[in-house]
């Protein structure tokens, strides 16, 4: 399934973009497929749909997964 | 959304009277405001100013989350959530949250339970300058 | 005197603002404020308005020494302690105490100290009106 | 030696004067000399000077005793 990934902080600054197009069927394998385009560490978390999300969760068609950086807050 | 609870995340100076604006009421003894403030150096560096970015509406949800936890677990009456965005001189203040108890010990926890929980979960980003370069506070 | 610690009594409006400005330092990323505010109803009673008078030059004084205290105590850059005098009315601020340190920890802990503090030891008094009368509040 | 003695809070408004003059040769002769003009209850504490002093504080001439009724500041 085709699958909107938001990049957020150093990475989208890295990839020199905020979003990208990838086939995934979980939240895990759109991180994975996000590799492709730029390198991410262990420490991104993952959201689908603005929640976290674990790697295991499931995409349905039109969900959006974003890579959450170390956040810097406060 | 809850009459008692404001959060927001804006590119404008942030303002502690506003924040005890939007918490006071009138069976509230007590208020905390945090203010954290940009500092002139961090881990042994000189800081010129900052930027914070924001995955806007993520953050502005988990600020609603993170201030239901803090009025149920501390019982406060309202509670005040905002932080600021875009570029930043040294002495702004970054964020702001605020809470309302009838009694103040419940408000000293309940502000800090919001800073400490919105410091950890909302998806922010800062990067920091110095005199040759940036970079990104928190990269792994 | 010192320049990080500033205490006052006054008859006007009290301001969390003015006691940010007070406290802030480049070198401070933290700053707690704590507002004390005329609530509609204690011990049961419905409240109209307060009055609050003050032995103003030694509470001054404590005010100075709970700030040194706290100051030493929490290793805190600035102090900010103000109680208002005269009548007030509902919502309003009685007393606004403000801590800064570079760590938020600190911070919090100080400023909590120092309305624990002030409460306990300024020779500060209040009287509750209700709708037939007043009653001197703590009055043994 | 005479020694004055400042009210404050309940005990001003009942004596219906924030100052009294007695005699005393310490901090707590001058509160019990001070009950010859209003009644006050054990709560109430002495300052010697503007600072709180115990009842065996003996005073100096010049020195103004203060009668402090529980606090109720913040």
């Amino acid at each position: 399934m085709k699958v909107k990934v938001r990049l957020f902080g150093f990475l989208a600054e890295e990839a020199g973009k905020r979003e990208i197009s990838v086939e995934a069927e979980t939240a895990g394998d759109a991180l994975e497929a996000a590799k492709s385009v730029i390198s991410i560490p262990r420490s991104v978390r993952i959201a689908v749909n603005e929640e976290y999300a674990p790697s295991k969760r499931a995409l349905r068609s039109g969900d959006v997964v974003s890579l959450i950086p170390p956040v810097a807050g406060g | 959304m809850n009459a008692n609870t404001r959060v927001l995340i804006t590119r404008r100076p942030l303002s502690v009277e506003a924040a005890r604006r939007a918490v006071a009421r009138p069976d509230c003894g007590g208020i905390c405001v945090f203010a954290g403030t940009v500092r002139n150096r961090n881990e042994g560096r000189r800081v010129s100013k900052i930027r914070y970015s924001a995955f806007e509406s993520m953050a502005l949800r988990q600020f609603r989350a993170i201030a239901a936890e803090a009025r149920k677990k501390f019982g406060l009456r309202a509670v005040y959530i905002a932080h600021r965005v875009g570029l930043l001189k040294l002495g702004e203040a970054s964020v702001v949250c605020a809470a309302a108890s009838p009694h103040r010990a419940e408000a000293f926890a309940g502000c800090r339970r919001l800073i400490e929980r919105v410091k950890k979960l909302a998806p922010i980003w800062k990067e920091e300058f110095h005199g040759r370069g940036k970079t990104w506070v928190n990269r792994a």
